[in-house]
């Protein structure tokens, strides 16, 4: 959505100039360069780390939450603004695990005990969280989770492990689903809990993902011992909070993917404009290049134009489900093919393996011109994009569902 | 597709909706011939106002927008009802509510919006394919009149038509843009000569040569030579129009084939319980999500600025073109034999949506011109 | 397959040079017409007749068949020669069921009494063979057949409807599976009959197709008497008859089918050749038109090139079954895009319907340019090439089972 | 696909085979670092004499054909070993064959067969992208030796190479065809400064800048200003064997992929229970029938006529780079999370495969290159 479409009232472009203003001065060189170095969901750790201070030091925090928790008690419009703002000053994604996922089940499930504990931690940036969901055997089917809680006196006593837990290597705390009783519906019988990650007992492995980095981990829990005070949510009912916390994990961001589409879509045209096609003319002539860049360039168009009516809806209250689903299925598709179309445009340059020279404080220098850095990189780690949050073929299943039955 | 209709509109939608539904619904038309059921169905579309959405008050227009049309052609193209209302209305009324002068509105609008004329375009010829800068048909002054010498090709509507809308090259070189100029001419004016047919989607059309057919210059609409930028801002409307229809069209289809994979079975159970035929319905309803949006889009580009108008309606063919073909044929296979008989609409809704794919310039014609006004 | 790459004997060359001479002399104008007017798989069916005469009253009716029932006693290497110069030359193709389908069968399963009577009236072009396979519900799925033949006598008497009967409003035969009786293995209890179109009872019904053509048939059966003298193969065994007649449906014309693709892309690239741009050049300087019909020519040479192989392998005794399946299933999908290449590559000129002109001696002259005519026919015809034998989802589930299983 | 192997080359593809599964397995690969594999696999071969293959046996080598390159190629894709055979053997070999005198080439393949020597071929420039002619690199002449003055991009095998061949322009501008020479450089000559990397896909390759590299002119390969035709011809073979390396890897793919639906479990039953990964595989077999088909037939027209050769061997690039691209992002997708790492061999056979469409140029330039061939 351009922001121009909005047409903003008088205090709307007040507001807008403000959040405008706050990019401008607090974004630094080291934080753009963190966010373009971006491959995957977060940029490097430290930087957004750096990147949450600063928001929680102007008042925006997390400017979603309730106000009584620290939230910036923005109007749906105004959090549109602020959305659309955002994706266009590009700022450092940070690990958003605890402030966007974490949190707002807290609100709803946790004791007061627990929100005095945990809210303040997350939106000062001190407290960095991991999410313990998927099982080494168990992907898509959450059903299937065996890491066993046993109840011990006043503690849980948890053994097992979970694996794909992005960014665990910086994560203090951890909510995870586990095992407490095996019963018919196999849903039932998992309890929701919040773990210290320097419990004893706990140990995490790297696992290097295809583009050479450190996202994942496989965190192995043997004998650990959690206070039943750490529960959210009742004993077997961690199904309800897992839902619950889903319904953030889809609805949100719509505006800011819609957003990033078409940032990828920027980049790959400036990329092309850059590059020769070998018999003198940039390779945004060569009429194949620009036949499969215009395409996904309509493409987005489409996409964000969809976007801009479901978030509309939305701002008015209905929700969007399953055009979501849709749209993302869509829009995953687009995104990918985007960046393949960035690696296809730097040729030879794709090659060269560039780990070193794509810190935000670099161990290396570029191998040749500095754009040809992070197509491969993006586009490897992107294949993720239609596997963590559901396979095409999971989405599918699902909107056939509700096609057809 | 997710929109905000206004009441107008939605309540518009509605009652074409059911109007084609009731009174022109596929299992009726073995009872009668297409002409006399296109004649009908325009008769109804007067009768409802629906012929004066796009024209100004004065006229007796009711000062539709873009939007507006959008509604009506997609209606059309759910219903799978052949009728003018592209040549006549969106074709013949653009020209007219953008390059005519008062004084042929006046005596034109009218006509249309009551039913009692037809128009058609005549611009595409045997060598232009989709260039409409591509005019060989000339245009010769002699004293106060044009003398028209030439052929057009594929004219919709013309068989049925009173007025003729021409482009003839009154100046310059075959392929120059300038030199174009726009011609209004009698359906009946002497030394023209009509081959009229049916297409294979069951609309009218005609090949037409011109002997000499001769026209005064108050004919000629818009400045001499330079009729081009009218002629594509018409054409833009037109595009969308279409794939307004084609949006319509596959809707149907898509209904059609979730309809088929519930009742239909094979190997002992219904086709919607297998999931290869699951997941091509889903991409099929995508590609559907996907051409309504960038047509609605599109159309909300209609009356912005010409150069992003016209990427905007590119835009939209080129999408429109790819995902209506996707889902038509997949909705023929996934309907096996009975899709490829003449006893079925499936077929039908085939070879319309596969018609439209060239209407106006197909999908490369018109990905070359978003890109080129993309720079 | 090119002829060339076959390097053949000095008598093969010879026997080359004999079958081109007999194309060349009784090819006539019309027969060449009828050819090219072909939309589906048969020519106007009275110029295939003429045809058949002329091949019979050359000693080549049926020239794979055996020698003591007429055949041409060819070698392998013979057989593939006639096949690519038969493709080479183009004749119309027949109405073959009886000489391809039901013959081999009436060989193998056949009383001498049956040999005897049907066999030559086939090689001769004198019986037309009809197919009563599919049923009004029951498409690709055989063992859903219901059309019953009760035993009475020396009779059968049979009730129910065939669908789908191509050219039957041509046949005086029709060879047919019917229900004799309901088993536990659905395959069980299926008679095939050999029945007289003429006889009391039967009633054909035309169904035009998608392109306006009369192809199709429904054909109705009311107490319609059938001698058991016209029974072939067992009482309820019919399965084993229609199994063998498969193999010779699919097995047969690799060679035939491969020619075809390469005549098609040929035609596509003619008429790109002889069509405008609209901007000055003809279509095939057009990136994106000769990008389409590029990529199209590579599949068919790959096609092309796994086809000789399988030929190769064939003529050297070692059956091909799965491989040509997975063929198939490519150069349909090719064909069907070449197909609508050539529908798009004419333009407007895709809309009139001018089935008046496209009889051999029509009946109408052609809208606009002589190239015009025949693209879109084609187009819808061919949808059919993935309906008729099945459909890629079928043919995908049989490799899938061979892949997995 | 089916073809019939002579009875040596069905043993050259089982020995390989064996070799590559028993010594180079993917499991084992962490005990070692990639050139020390790439160090071992070499030894292997050159013991095997499979170094030898495509060399004339006065210099030792075995006479073999352009298919038994393919097998080779074939059996390091479906290893996913990485050696210098496609930069020394394929590459620089073929300079040496087609165009090197009797005694650079008495010198220098029996280097090759031994397994002491490498090679590499620097053609690629940073502006050059796949066009060969597009040189900037300049020779010039200076008595009886020539100074190259430039840079080469992405140079494979080059850290390890003895003898680097250099495309340089000698005369006329940049992108002529007229004009550009090779030269056969040793690796350690002055002023050749190298910026050596580990590809993406665990392959070993260097940025080269040359600065006053001094040569003698005996190192000029062929006549003067008109190498084109020689590097064009070699890089059709390097075309075909990259083609055929990626046809391996795809096959061993597609073999992981199948295994992987039958093992792995979701929702309670076996993947490959499930209709739509089904049919995934069964297109991915298709099109590995396919890529494996057009990589034979170009194989077989590399000896050929030059118009055929080139022609082939661009549609064989154009279709493998489809169709294993397919293949390697189903694959991938198919192993999900598994599959994005890099402990698991698919995520390596994935790089490597995307990394071969660029080789020698990637499928829309070759695609163009068949059309013009075509003509």
């Amino acid at each position: 959505m351009d922001i121009e479409t909005l047409n903003l009232a008088a205090d709307e472009i007040e507001f807008r100039d403000k959040v405008r203003a706050f990019y401008q001065e607090n974004l630094t060189p080291e934080l753009r360069r963190a966010a373009q170095l971006t491959t995957w969901t977060f940029a490097e750790f430290e930087y957004g780390r750096q990147w949450q201070k600063i928001l929680y030091a102007h008042g925006w925090g997390a400017p979603h939450w309730p106000v009584e928790y620290g939230g910036a008690g923005f109007t749906p419009r105004q959090r549109l603004i602020w959305e659309l703002e955002t994706a266009r000053a590009h700022p450092p994604e940070i690990m958003r695990m605890g402030r966007d996922y974490a949190a707002p089940c807290i609100m709803h499930f946790g004791t007061d005990e627990q929100k005095r504990f945990f809210l303040p931690k997350i939106i000062a940036g001190d407290d960095w969280w991991a999410q313990g969901y998927s099982e080494p055997g168990a992907g898509s089917d959450l059903g299937a989770l065996r890491l066993s809680a046993v109840p011990d006196g006043d503690d849980y006593v948890l053994n097992g492990s979970k694996i794909w837990t992005t960014f665990a290597q910086y994560a203090n705390r951890i909510f995870m689903l586990t095992r407490t009783a095996t019963m018919e519906k196999k849903q039932l019988g998992i309890t929701f809990l919040l773990v210290d990650m320097d419990s004893p007992g706990i140990e995490v492995r790297p696992i290097i993902n295809i583009a050479g980095e450190h996202e994942f981990n496989e965190i192995f829990f043997t004998d650990v011992r959690v206070p039943k005070a750490r529960r959210l949510g009742e004993e077997h009912q961690g199904w309800a909070v897992a839902r619950y916390l889903l319904l953030f994990e889809h609805g949100a961001g719509l505006a800011r993917s819609a957003a990033e589409l078409k940032r990828r879509a920027a980049w790959v045209r400036e990329i092309a404009s850059i590059e020769s096609d070998g018999f003198g003319a940039s390779l945004l002539d060569d009429p194949d290049f620009s036949r499969k860049l215009g395409l996904l360039e309509i493409g987005v168009e489409a996409a964000d134009f969809a976007a801009d009516q479901l978030i509309l809806a939305a701002t008015s209250g209905s929700a969007p489900g399953y055009e979501a689903e849709l749209l993302n299925v869509r829009s995953r598709e687009l995104d990918q093919s985007l960046t393949e179309l960035a690696m296809e445009a730097i040729g030879y340059y794709a090659a060269p393996d560039q780990r070193d020279a794509r810190y935000v404080d670099p161990k290396a220098n570029v191998i040749g011109p500095a754009h040809v850095l992070m197509p491969t990189p993006i586009f490897l780690a992107q294949r993720g994009a239609t596997i963590a949050g559901g396979t095409p073929d999971i989405h599918r299943n699902n909107l056939a569902r509700h096609l057809l039955d | 597709m997710r929109y905000a209709w206004t009441e107008e509109q939605s309540l518009l939608r509605a009652t074409l909706e059911r109007l084609f539904a009731e009174r022109f619904n596929f299992a009726d038309r073995t009872r009668t011939t297409a002409q006399a059921l296109s004649t009908e169905a325009w008769r109804s579309l007067a009768e409802l106002g629906v012929l004066g959405l796009p024209f100004a008050s004065e006229y007796g227009g009711s000062e539709g927008e873009a939007i507006d049309v959008v509604i009506v052609m997609e209606a059309l193209g759910w219903g799978l009802v052949a009728t003018p209302y592209l040549s006549t209305v969106v074709l013949g009324g653009g020209l007219l509510r953008h390059g005519a002068d008062q004084d042929l509105k006046a005596r034109t609008i009218p006509q249309i919006i009551s039913g009692a004329a037809q128009i058609a375009f005549a611009f595409a010829e045997q060598e232009s394919r989709f260039n409409p800068a591509n005019v060989a048909l000339s245009a010769s002054q002699e004293g106060g009149h044009f003398k028209l010498n030439g052929r057009k090709a594929v004219v919709y509507g013309a068989p049925e038509a009173q007025h003729l809308f021409v482009s003839a090259r009154t100046d310059g070189a075959r392929m120059e843009r300038e030199g174009v100029s726009l011609f209004i001419v009698p359906a009946d004016a002497p030394g023209l000569e009509m081959r009229a047919y049916l297409t294979a989607d069951r609309h009218s059309a005609a090949d037409i040569a011109f002997h000499d057919v001769a026209v005064p210059s108050e004919a000629m609409i818009g400045p001499q030579g330079r009729a081009l930028g009218l002629i594509e801002r018409v054409l833009d409307e037109a595009v969308v129009a279409a794939c307004a229809e084609a949006v319509g069209a596959i809707g149907a289809l898509n209904a059609r084939c979730v309809q088929h994979c519930r009742t239909r079975e094979a190997f002992g159970q219904p086709l919607a319980k297998f999931q290869a035929l699951r997941h091509r319905l889903v991409d099929m309803r995508v590609a559907y999500e996907q051409a309504s949006a960038i047509t609605l889009k599109a159309a909300q580009s209609l009356d912005g600025p010409s150069k992003q108008r016209s990427r905007m309606a590119s835009a939209c063919k080129t999408q429109v073109c790819q995902d209506s073909a996707f889902i038509a044929k997949a909705a023929v296979q996934l309907h096996g034999a009975i899709g490829m008989t003449d006893e079925l609409d499936v077929g039908h809704y085939f070879r319309r949506v596969m018609l439209l794919q060239h209407l106006f310039g197909g999908a490369d014609f018109h990905l070359r011109r978003f890109l080129d006004l993309s720079r």
